[in-house]
C-alpha cells in the first residue's frame, strides 16, 4: 500500500491540498507510480497535502472524482484518457474547481481545465532507432497491450525509428488481448517469446503490467528488449537496452505549479524538446542505470541516438503519430 | 468361491431383541424382536412406514439402533456401518437397485473386491468368477453385458450376484419383486429357495401376500413400529396376515364388477416408436384397457409415445377425435389425457417443490393468474378427496412416504377428469390398505364415464381391474383377452412370448420360472 | 527452431496450467462433484508458489506450497458440498471470486506492492533440456512432463485401478458405492483434494514455470478453459488433453495470424470459437450413434 | 420461494432473524474483522466508512448507480436459473446490448426520445437474440447451455471490442470508443443526481419477475422445471421452447442493462468499460445466493451494490484496501451455501415429516446446479 496515500496532512494551517485520481490501481505500473511521485512533490513544493484515489474501472472512476470534487481540494489531478469525458462532465458543474488531466484532454476547452499530454511517439522513435541499430537480424518487433491508436505509439514509431537507420528492417507487432490484457505476463511472455522464435532480435515492451513477462522472454530467447516509463533495466538485468521514459511526475508537478500561478485552463504538450519524454540513455545517471544502452561499445549508438534527438527538438525530423 | 455356509448350531442365524428407533418425531422401531433360523425364507411385512426398512438398515449397519442387541449365529454383534456387517456374512439387495447403470454385471459383482493384477484391477478374473458363480446358482446373466442395458429382473439376479460374491450367508431382501413380473418374482422365488437349501438365511420384506405365502417358511409382521404378529407360513392364511398388518379384515384380490363402455376415446393404429412395432389399440369411455407384459417389452415407450412425449415413427393417435400423433405433451394434455407415470419421484412430482405446488401441476393453466390462496385451497380438497397423509400443504412433496406421494400423483391426474386416463403401475410399493384405496379410485373414475388406460407388472391388479386386457410383447400386442378370458395362465404364456390364441391352446415354451426375459436394451 | 517448431512449443506451454486444472476438474466430475472452482484454486496456486519460491528462496518449495494451499482451499469446496450439502456451483463460484480477492489482499499486506509482485532473486521454474524429444517436447519445466505423466497415471487409474472403478461407482452412484462399504464421501474428499493438488501445480506452473512473477488475476480465465475442456473432453484424462491440445494450438494459431494481418479481435476470440465448434461436432457425432432421447429421460 | 403470504410484519422480523442469508452476512462481517485486526487496522472505523461510503448522502447516489447494473444483471441471470438454466454469458449479451444500442444511438435518424427508445429496444434485441443462440446450441447441438453461453461471450465481446475500435471509432480519437451520442440520446437522470431512469427500467424488470414467478402459470412452470426438468416436461412444459424463451429473456434484460450503460453518462461505448467492473458475476452471484429467487435476488444485488462502492469510499478514508469488501461477498456466499445445509438439517429434527428425499435439493438452492450441470450426463 505504499504507493497510496501517504501524507495527507501536512502543510500549515491554509496549506494547498491536491487530490490524484488513477485510472487504474497505481500497483506496479511505472507510468502511475510517477503521477503518485509527482503529485507528492508538488505538495512537498507547495507545502500543501496531497491524496490519491485509485480506481480500477468506469464506475469507481467516476466515483472517485465525485468524492474528490466534493472535498474540493485546491486542484485535482487526473491520469489518463479515460476520465475525458468524466473531467469534462464534472468541469462544467464546478467551475471553481480546478483540474489537471495528465496524457489526455477535454474536446471543449474549459478554464478549469489544464491540460498535459505528451509526444510519446517521438521517445519511442528513438528507442526505434537504437534497435535498429542494434539488431542483427535486422528484425524488430513491439508487444503490445490493445490493438488501439493510442498503444500503437509504442509499435509503429519503433519500427519507424529502426527503419530510419536501418533501411530494410522489418518489423512486427503482437498484441497481448486476451482476457486481461494489461496484466496477462504469461501471454505476454508467449508472444515475446513467439517474435524471438521468428528471428526478432529487438523488441519494444509495451505490454504494461505484462512487461516482466516480455523481459523474461527476452533473457530465455536471447533477445534485447526496451522498457517503458521508467527504469525498467534495474528488475531485469541484461536484457533491457533502454528505456522509454515518460515523465507524468513532471508534468504533474508543472501542471499543478501552473495552475496555483493562475495560469490554468491550457494545454501543455511533452515532448522531447518539453523533456517530458527521453530514453534513460539520454538521461543523467546512465552509468548506475543497469541499461545495455550504457555500455562503452554503444557509445556511438548513443551518439546517432542524440543527433536523431536534436533533430526532433530542432523540428528537422518530425515523427508521424499513429493516434492522430 | 462362495464359503460354504457354517455349519449349523443350534442359534438362530438372525436374532433381533428389542430393537428400538426413533427417529425425531417417529418411533419407527419399538422393541422388536426377529428371529430367523438358518436356512429359512423369513418374511417381514407391515403397511408403508411400519418400519421394515427402518429394521432391515439397523441390521446392516446402515442405522445405528437407539436400544437392543443385534445377534448373528448367537453372537452379539455391532455394525458401524455396512462393510462391517458384509464382513460378518450379511448381505442386502435394496429397495430401489443399487448399481451402476454404466459399469458391466462383472464391475458390478466385484465393485470394492475386485480381483487384482498387478495393483490393478483384474477384468478377466472378475468376469471369470462372475460367469462361474452365476453358473453355480443358476442365474443366468452375461458377466460382460452392461448393466445399463439390461431389463430389471436380470438386474435383480446382479443384485444377488452381489451378495452371493461376497460370501452372505443371510440375504436380506427389501421389496425385491416391487418392480418384478409374476415370472420374473417366481424365478426369483426359485433361487431364493435353493440358496436356503444351501443353508443360507433369507430376509424378505414384502408387501404381496401371495409371494410370502408361496415362498416363505416363517412372517413377521410390524405396525407401527412394533411386532404385530410372529408366524409360521403354514399355519396362517393369507387373510390372516393382511388382518395383522392393518388391524381389520381386508377383502384380498377382489375381482371388480365389469364397466358398460361407450365410444372409443382413444385410438391407436399401427403405432412405432423405440422398441415398439405396430400396436394398434383402442379405449372405450368407461372402460379399463390393461396392458400386461414383463417390463422392458415397450409398454412405457408405447405409453411415453401415447402420452407425447416420445416421438412417434409411424402411425396414429387419436384421441376423442383429434389427431395427436405430433402434437406436444402439453397439446395432449389439452385434448384430455391425464398420465400417472410410473416413476412417481423421479417424474410424477418435483419432490423439493410443495405438496400444493405439485398437486396445482396441470390445474395451473386456463384460469389466468395464480392465486396462492387458490392453489392452496385445491390442495386442501384434494388432499382430503384422496386421504393424503400429510402434516400440511405446505411441506415438500418428498417428505411423503411411498404410497402418500403415489396418492398424490394419482388424485393430481384423476382431478383432471381427462377423457382418457394413463396409468402406469398404480400401486407398485404401495401397501394392501391403500392399494385398495387406489384400486377403488380408479374404477370409480371408470364408471364415471372415463377411459383408462392400466399398464401394470402386477398382474392380479391387471385381471382385477381390467374389462379387457392386451399383452405386450417384445415391442408389439401379442395377444388380447377378454376379462373372462384373462386368467394367470393364459396372460403368463402370452407374457412368455408364446403365441396364445385366446383359448390358451398354445405351445408354452418352458415353465413358468425359467420363462426367458427378453434380454433387450431396457429404456 | 523452425517457426513450426515454436508454435508448438508455445502451445504446449500455454496448454500446461489448463491440462492440469483440468485433469483435477475431471477427477471431481468422474467423482460426482461438480468442480467449477478451478479458476480460483489455481490462482490460489498462484499465489502461494510466488510466496513460497520468494519467502524460502527455491522454485520447489513453492510448489510445494502451491500444492498445498490450493489442496487445503479445495477443502473449502469439499467440506461445502460434499459434508454440508451445499449447492457445487455456488460454492465454485464463490470460491473463484474470493480467490480473486484473497490473493490481491495478501499481495498488499504480504508484499505491500499492488497488481504485480516480480523480482530478479524470485526464483523461477528452469526449463530441463531433453534435447533427444526435439524442440517442441524439449526444454520445458519439470511441471509440464509431470502433467504428461498425471494424464498417464490418471488415465490408467480411473480405467483399471480398483480405487478409480470405485471413484467411478461413487459418481456414478454414491448410495450404491455406499450400500458395498466404499463410502462416497471419502472418495469425493479425496478427489476434491487432488483437484486442488493439481490446481496448484498448475498455478505453480503458470507463475513459477510460464512466467516469474505474480500479478492479480493472473490465471485470466485459464480456470474457466478447464471447465470447458473437462466437458468437452468427457472427463476421461486423455480427452482432457485433447481438448486442452485443441485449445492451445489455436490460441497459439491465433497469435501466429495476428501478425500477419488477422485483427487482435479474432485472435482472441479463435480458441473460444473453435472449441465450440468442436463441442458440436462431438456431440454431433455421439447424437448420431444414439438413439432420439424421450422427453421425460434424463435431463438433456 | 413457494407462494407465500405475508405473515405479519413481526413473523416476517423473527423470519429474517433466523434466515441464514442473515447470519451468512453476520459471520463474514467476523471473518472480515480478524483479518482487519491481524493486518493491524480498525475494524469500526473500516466498516463504519463502508456504511457510509455506500449509504451515506455522498455515495447513495453511486450504490444506486451501481446498482442499476448490477440489480439488471442479476435478474438477467435469475431469470433462467429459475429453470435450472446457467446463463454465463453475460458478459456477452451486455456488451452486444451496448455496441448496439450505442450503433442505434449514433445512426438512427429519430428525434432524441425515439432515438432512446430504439437504442434500448435495440440492445434488448441484440442481447435476446444473441442469448438464444446459446440456447439454441443446448435444443440442437446438445452443448450444454453453461458451456455453450460461456464460450460464446467471448467472441461477442471480441467483436463489439473490434467494432469500437474500428469500424464505430471515434474520428479522431486514440481511444477505442464509439462518439458520444447526440445531444439528448440520453437516458434522463431522476432529479438532479446521477441516477438515470434506467434504475427505474432494471427496477420495472425486477418486478416483472417477482409477480409472474409468484403468480402466473408461466412462472410456475418455469420453478418446477428448476426444481425437477423431467416433472415439468411429462406435465408438459416444452423444455427447449422454454430455454429458448428464457433464454432470449435473459439475453434481453443483459442486454437492457448494457444499453442502459451507454445511454447514461458518458453516453458512448467505450471498449471494455461495461465489464471491467464485473457486474456480471456480482449478478450472477447474488441470483445463486438467492437460489434464483427473484425478491431474494434484488436484495443480494443490492447488498453487493453497497459492498462495491462502500469498499471503494473504505479505501479512500482508510488504509485498507478494498479487495477486503471482495472478499467479504464471498464468504457470505460460501457460509450462505454452508448454512442453507445446516439450518435444513436443523428443521428436519424438529419437524418431522420432513425427510430427506426434499432435502435432496436444499432449499432448491441446488437445483440450478443438478439440472443445468449435470446436464452433460454422459460426461
Ligand atoms: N431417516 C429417517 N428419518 C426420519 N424418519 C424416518 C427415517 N427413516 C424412516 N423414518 C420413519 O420411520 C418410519 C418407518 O419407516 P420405514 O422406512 O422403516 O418404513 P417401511 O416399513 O419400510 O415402509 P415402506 O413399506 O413404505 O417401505 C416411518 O414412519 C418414517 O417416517
Ligand atoms: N430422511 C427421512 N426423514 C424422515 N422420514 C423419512 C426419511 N427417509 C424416509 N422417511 C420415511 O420413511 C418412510 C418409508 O421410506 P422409504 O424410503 O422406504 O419409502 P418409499 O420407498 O418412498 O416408499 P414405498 O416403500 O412405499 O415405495 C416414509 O414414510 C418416509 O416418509
Ligand atoms: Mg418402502
Ligand atoms: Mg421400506
Amino acid at each position: 500500500n505504499a504507493a497510496a496515500k501517504d501524507g495527507g496532512s501536512g502543510g500549515g494551517g491554509n496549506g494547498k491540498a491536491f487530490t490524484l485520481v488513477t485510472p487504474d490501481p497505481v500497483a506496479q505500473n511505472e507510468f502511475l507510480k510517477l503521477a503518485v511521485a509527482g503529485v507528492k512533490s508538488a505538495a512537498k513544493a507547495q507545502g500543501g497535502s496531497q491524496k490519491v484515489f485509485q480506481s480500477s474501472d468506469n464506475d469507481s472512476r467516476q466515483q472517485n472524482v465525485a468524492s474528490a470534487v466534493d472535498a474540493a481540494p485546491d486542484v485535482i489531478a487526473l491520469v489518463g484518457f479515460e476520465f475525458a469525458d468524466i473531467v469534462a462532465q464534472q468541469a462544467e458543474a464546478h467551475p471553481k474547481q480546478q483540474f489537471l488531466l495528465v496524457d489526455a484532454c477535454t474536446k471543449k476547452t474549459y478554464k478549469n481545465v489544464t491540460c498535459a499530454v505528451f509526444r510519446e511517439h517521438e521517445a519511442v522513435f528513438l528507442a526505434g532507432a537504437e534497435a535498429g541499430l542494434l539488431t542483427k537480424s535486422k528484425k524488430v518487433g513491439a508487444v503490445d497491450v490493445l490493438d488501439t491508436p493510442q498503444f500503437r505509439r509504442y509499435s509503429e514509431p519503433f519500427a519507424a525509428g529502426a527503419k530510419k537507420v536501418t533501411p530494410g528492417a522489418r518489423s512486427r507487432t503482437l498484441f497481448v488481448g486476451g482476457q486481461s490484457p494489461f496484466n496477462d505476463a504469461a501471454r505476454a511472455k508467449d508472444q515475446a517469446a513467439t517474435l524471438g522464435s521468428g528471428g526478432v532480435d529487438q523488441v519494444m515492451a509495451a505490454a504494461a503490467g505484462g512487461n516482466t513477462g516480455v523481459f523474461q522472454a527476452a533473457k530465455s530467447k536471447g533477445f534485447q528488449a526496451y522498457g517503458v516509463d521508467a527504469n525498467q533495466c534495474l528488475g531485469s538485468p541484461g536484457v533491457v537496452v533502454d528505456n522509454v521514459l515518460k515523465k507524468t511526475d513532471v508534468a504533474v508537478e508543472k501542471g499543478i505549479a501552473q495552475i496555483l500561478d493562475g495560469k490554468g485552463g491550457t494545454t501543455v504538450s511533452y515532448g522531447l524538446k518539453e523533456g517530458g519524454m527521453s530514453l534513460t540513455g539520454l538521461e543523467p545517471g546512465l552509468a548506475e542505470s543497469k541499461c545495455l544502452i550504457a555500455k562503452p561499445a554503444n557509445k556511438d549508438v548513443l551518439q546517432r541516438v542524440e543527433e536523431l534527438r536534436d533533430d526532433i527538438v530542432a523540428g528537422k525530423l518530425t515523427v508521424d503519430d499513429p493516434a492522430a | 468361491m462362495t464359503p460354504p455356509p457354517e455349519p449349523a448350531g443350534d442359534a438362530p442365524a438372525v436374532e433381533l431383541r428389542g430393537i428400538t428407533k426413533e427417529f425425531p418425531g417417529t418411533l419407527a422401531n419399538d422393541r422388536v424382536d426377529l428371529t430367523v433360523r438358518r436356512g429359512e425364507i423369513h418374511a417381514l411385512m407391515g403397511e408403508n412406514g411400519a418400519g421394515k426398512s427402518t429394521l432391515m438398515s439397523v441390521l446392516y449397519g446402515l442405522q445405528r439402533p437407539d436400544a437392543g442387541q443385534i445377534l448373528l449365529d448367537g453372537l452379539e454383534v455391532s455394525f458401524a456401518s455396512p462393510s462391517e456387517a458384509i464382513a460378518a456374512g450379511l448381505g442386502m439387495v435394496h429397495q430401489s437397485f443399487k448399481l451402476f447403470p454404466s459399469f458391466t454385471v462383472a464391475e458390478n459383482v466385484v465393485y470394492a473386491a475386485e480381483p487384482r493384477r498387478f495393483g490393478l484391477a483384474d477384468r478377466a478374473e472378475a468376469v471369470r468368477r462372475v460367469a462361474a458363480l452365476a453358473e453355480e446358482h443358476g442365474l443366468a446373466v452375461d458377466p460382460a453385458a452392461k448393466v445399463g442395458d439390461l431389463p430389471v429382473g436380470v438386474r435383480q439376479r446382479v443384485e444377488i450376484l452381489k451378495l452371493l460374491y461376497r460370501g452372505a450367508r443371510t440375504l436380506i431382501l427389501d421389496e425385491p419383486t416391487a418392480v418384478l413380473t409374476p415370472a420374473e418374482a417366481d424365478a426369483l422365488f426359485g433361487v431364493l429357495r435353493s440358496l436356503a437349501d444351501e443353508g443360507r438365511t433369507v430376509l424378505l420384506v414384502t408387501h404381496k401376500l401371495r409371494e410370502v405365502m408361496e415362498g416363505s417358511d416363517a412372517v413377521t409382521v410390524l405396525r407401527d413400529g412394533r411386532v404385530a404378529a410372529r408366524m409360521r407360513t403354514a399355519d396362517t392364511s393369507a387373510d390372516g396376515i393382511a388382518a395383522a398388518m392393518t388391524g381389520r379384515a381386508v377383502e384380498l384380490d377382489r375381482m371388480r364388477p365389469a364397466g358398460s363402455p361407450g365410444g372409443e376415446v382413444l385410438s391407436v393404429a399401427g403405432l412405432a416408436t423405440d422398441g415398439v412395432r405396430d400396436v394398434s389399440l383402442t379405449v372405450r369411455a368407461g372402460e379399463i384397457v390393461g396392458i400386461a407384459g414383463v417390463a422392458g417389452n415397450g409398454q412405457s415407450e408405447l405409453v411415453e409415445a401415447v402420452a407425447g412425449l416420445r416421438p412417434v415413427a409411424a402411425g396414429r393417435v387419436t384421441l376423442d377425435g383429434r389427431d395427436v400423433t405430433d402434437a406436444t405433451a402439453a397439446e395432449h394434455r389439452a385434448a384430455g389425457l391425464a398420465y400417472v407415470p410410473e416413476d412417481r419421484a423421479a417424474v410424477g412430482t418435483a419432490p423439493a417443490a410443495t405438496i400444493a405446488e405439485n398437486l396445482a401441476m396441470g390445474h395451473h393453466r386456463g384460469h389466468g393468474l395464480l392465486r396462492p390462496g387458490r392453489l392452496r385451497e385445491h390442495a386442501r380438497v384434494l388432499i382430503e378427496r384422496f386421504g393424503i397423509k400429510a402434516a400440511s400443504a405446505d411441506h415438500a412433496a418428498g417428505s411423503l412416504s411411498g404410497g402418500n406421494l403415489q396418492k398424490l400423483v394419482i388424485g393430481r391426474e384423476l382431478a383432471h377428469e381427462s377423457s382418457l386416463l394413463i396409468v402406469e403401475q398404480p400401486t407398485r410399493g404401495v401397501d394392501i390398505g391403500a392399494v385398495q384405496t387406489i384400486h377403488d379410485r380408479l374404477v370409480a373414475h371408470r364408471d364415471a364415464g372415463h377411459a383408462i388406460l392400466l399398464v401394470s407388472a402386477e398382474l392380479s391388479e391387471i385381471r382385477g381391474l381390467s374389462d379387457r386386457v392386451l399383452v405386450m410383447y417384445e415391442g408389439e400386442i401379442a395377444a388380447e383377452f377378454t376379462r373372462e378370458e384373462a386368467d394367470e395362465r393364459r396372460l403368463g404364456l402370452a407374457m412368455a412370448g408364446a403365441a396364445a390364441g385366446p383359448d390358451g391352446s398354445a405351445s408354452a415354451p418352458g415353465s413358468l420360472a425359467e420363462a426367458p426375459v427378453p434380454a433387450k436394451e431396457a429404456r | 527452431m523452425s517457426v513450426d517448431s515454436a508454435l508448438f512449443h508455445s502451445a504446449l506451454l500455454a496448454l500446461t496450467p489448463i491440462l492440469l486444472a483440468a485433469l483435477g476438474g475431471a477427477i471431481c466430475e468422474r467423482a460426482g462433484v461438480f468442480n467449477i472452482g478451478l479458476e480460483g484454486m489455481m490462482l490460489i496456486g498462484c499465489f502461494a508458489a510466488v510466496a513460497g519460491s520468494w519467502f524460502t528462496g527455491s522454485a520447489w518449495l513453492g510448489v510445494a506450497l502451491a500444492a498445498l494451499a490450493s489442496g487445503a482451499y479445495a477443502m473449502i469446496l469439499a467440506v461445502g458440498t460434499i459434508s454440508l450439502r451445499g449447492d457445487a456451483v455456488v460454492l465454485g463460484v464463490a470460491l473463484n471470486l474470493l480467490a480473486v480477492g484473497l490473493t490481491g489482499f495478501l499481495l498488499r499486506t504480504a508484499f505491500g506492492v499492488q497488481g504485480t509482485f516480480s523480482d530478479p532473486d524470485l526464483a523461477g521454474l528452469g526449463g530441463i533440456d531433453l534435447g533427444f524429444l526435439g524442440p517442441v517436447l524439449s526444454g520445458h519445466s519439470a511441471l509440464v512432463y509431470v502433467s504428461w505423466a498425471a494424464v498417464a497415471v490418471a488415465a490408467v487409474f480411473l480405467a483399471r485401478h480398483p480405487w478409480g472403478l470405485r471413484l467411478r461407482g461413487v459418481g456414478e452412484a454414491p448410495d450404491a458405492a455406499a450400500t458395498l462399504g466404499v463410502s462416497p464421501a471419502k472418495y469425493q474428499y479425496l478427489a476434491v483434494l487432488t483437484s486442488g493438488l493439481l490446481c496448484g501445480l498448475a498455478g505453480a506452473q503458470l507463475a513459477l514455470g510460464n512466467v516469474t512473477l505474480f500479478s492479480e488475476n493472473m490465471t485470466a480465465g485459464r480456470g474457466w478453459i478447464a471447465v470447458v475442456a473437462v466437458m468437452l473432453g468427457r472427463a476421461l484424462p486423455l480427452g482432457v488433453l485433447l481438448a486442452g491440445l485443441l485449445f492451445g494450438v489455436a490460441e497459439a494459431v491465433g497469435f501466429r495470424l495476428q501478425g500477419n494481418g488477422l485483427p487482435q479481435q479474432a485472435a482472441d476470440a479463435a480458441p473460444y470459437v473453435v472449441t465450440l465448434v468442436a463441442l458440436f461436432l462431438s456431440t454431433a457425432r455421439r447424437k448420431r450413434r444414439k438413439r432420439p432421447e424421450p422427453l421425460v429421460g434424463a435431463a438433456s | 420461494m413457494a407462494v407465500q403470504s405475508p405473515a405479519g410484519g413481526r413473523a416476517a422480523g423473527a423470519r429474517l432473524l433466523r434466515s441464514p442469508a442473515l447470519h451468512s452476512v453476520v459471520a463474514a462481517v467476523l471473518v472480515g474483522a480478524l483479518f482487519l485486526v491481524g493486518t493491524g487496522a480498525d475494524p469500526f472505523g473500516a466498516y463504519g466508512s463502508v456504511v457510509s461510503g455506500a449509504l451515506g448522502p455522498d455515495g447513495i447516489g453511486s450504490t444506486l448507480t451501481t446498482g442499476t447494473s448490477i440489480l439488471g444483471l442479476a435478474v438477467a441471470l435469475a431469470l433462467p436459473m429459475r429453470a435450472g438454466l446457467l446463463n454465463l454469458g453475460g458478459d456477452g449479451q451486455l456488451v452486444l446490448g451496448g455496441i448496439s444500442a450505442a450503433a442505434t444511438g449514433l445512426y438512427v435518424p429519430l428525434p432524441a426520445p425515439l432515438a432512446v427508445l430504439a437504442a434500448l429496444v435495440a440492445g434488448m434485441l441484440a442481447g435476446a437474440a444473441y442469448a438464444a443462440l446459446a440456447a439454441v446450441c443446448q435444443n440442437r447441438f446438445g452443448v450444454p447451455l453453461l458451456v455453450s453461453s460461456l464460450l460464446l461471450s467471448y467472441p461477442a465481446v471480441s467483436f463489439a471490442s473490434y467494432l469500437a475500435r474500428f469500424p464505430l471509432k471515434e474520428e479522431g480519437s486514440s481511444l477505442p470508443q464509439t462518439r458520444r451520442l447526440p445531444e439528448g440520446v440520453e437516458l434522463p437522470a431522476l432529479g438532479s443526481s446521477t441516477v438515470t431512469v434506467g434504475l427505474v427500467l432494471v427496477v420495472l424488470a425486477a418486478g416483472v419477475f417477482v409477480f409472474a414467478d409468484a403468480r402466473t402459470a408461466t412462472g410456475y412452470e418455469i420453478r418446477m422445471t428448476g426444481l425437477n426438468p423431467r416433472f415439468a416436461a411429462y406435465a408438459g412444459v416444452d423444455r427447449p421452447r422454454l430455454t429458448l424463451r428464457l433464454m432470449a429473456l435473459s439475453g434481453a434484460v443483459a442486454g437492457l442493462v448494457g444499453a442502459i450503460g451507454v445511454l447514461s453518462f458518458p453516453y458512448r461505448f467505450i471498449d471494455g468499460s461495461l465489464t471491467a467492473a464485473g457486474h456480471t458475476w456480482t449478478g450472477l452471484t447474488a441470483a445463486l445466493l438467492a437460489s434464483a429467487a427473484p425478491v431474494g435476488t434484488a436484495l443480494a444485488a443490492l447488498f453487493f451494490a453497497a459492498l462495491d462502492v462502500g469498499g471503494l469510499a473504505m479505501e479512500r478514508a482508510t488504509e485498507v484496501p478494498r479487495e477486503l469488501t471482495q472478499v467479504l461477498q464471498a464468504v457470505v456466499i460460501v457460509f450462505l451455501a454452508a448454512r442453507l445445509r445446516l439450518t435444513w438439517r436443523r428443521a428436519a429434527k424438529s419437524a418431522p415429516t420432513t425427510q430427506g428425499a426434499a432435502a435432496a435439493v436444499p432449499a432448491g438452492a441446488s437445483a440450478p446446479a443438478e439440472t443445468s450441470v449435470r446436464s452433460e450426463g454422459d460426461l
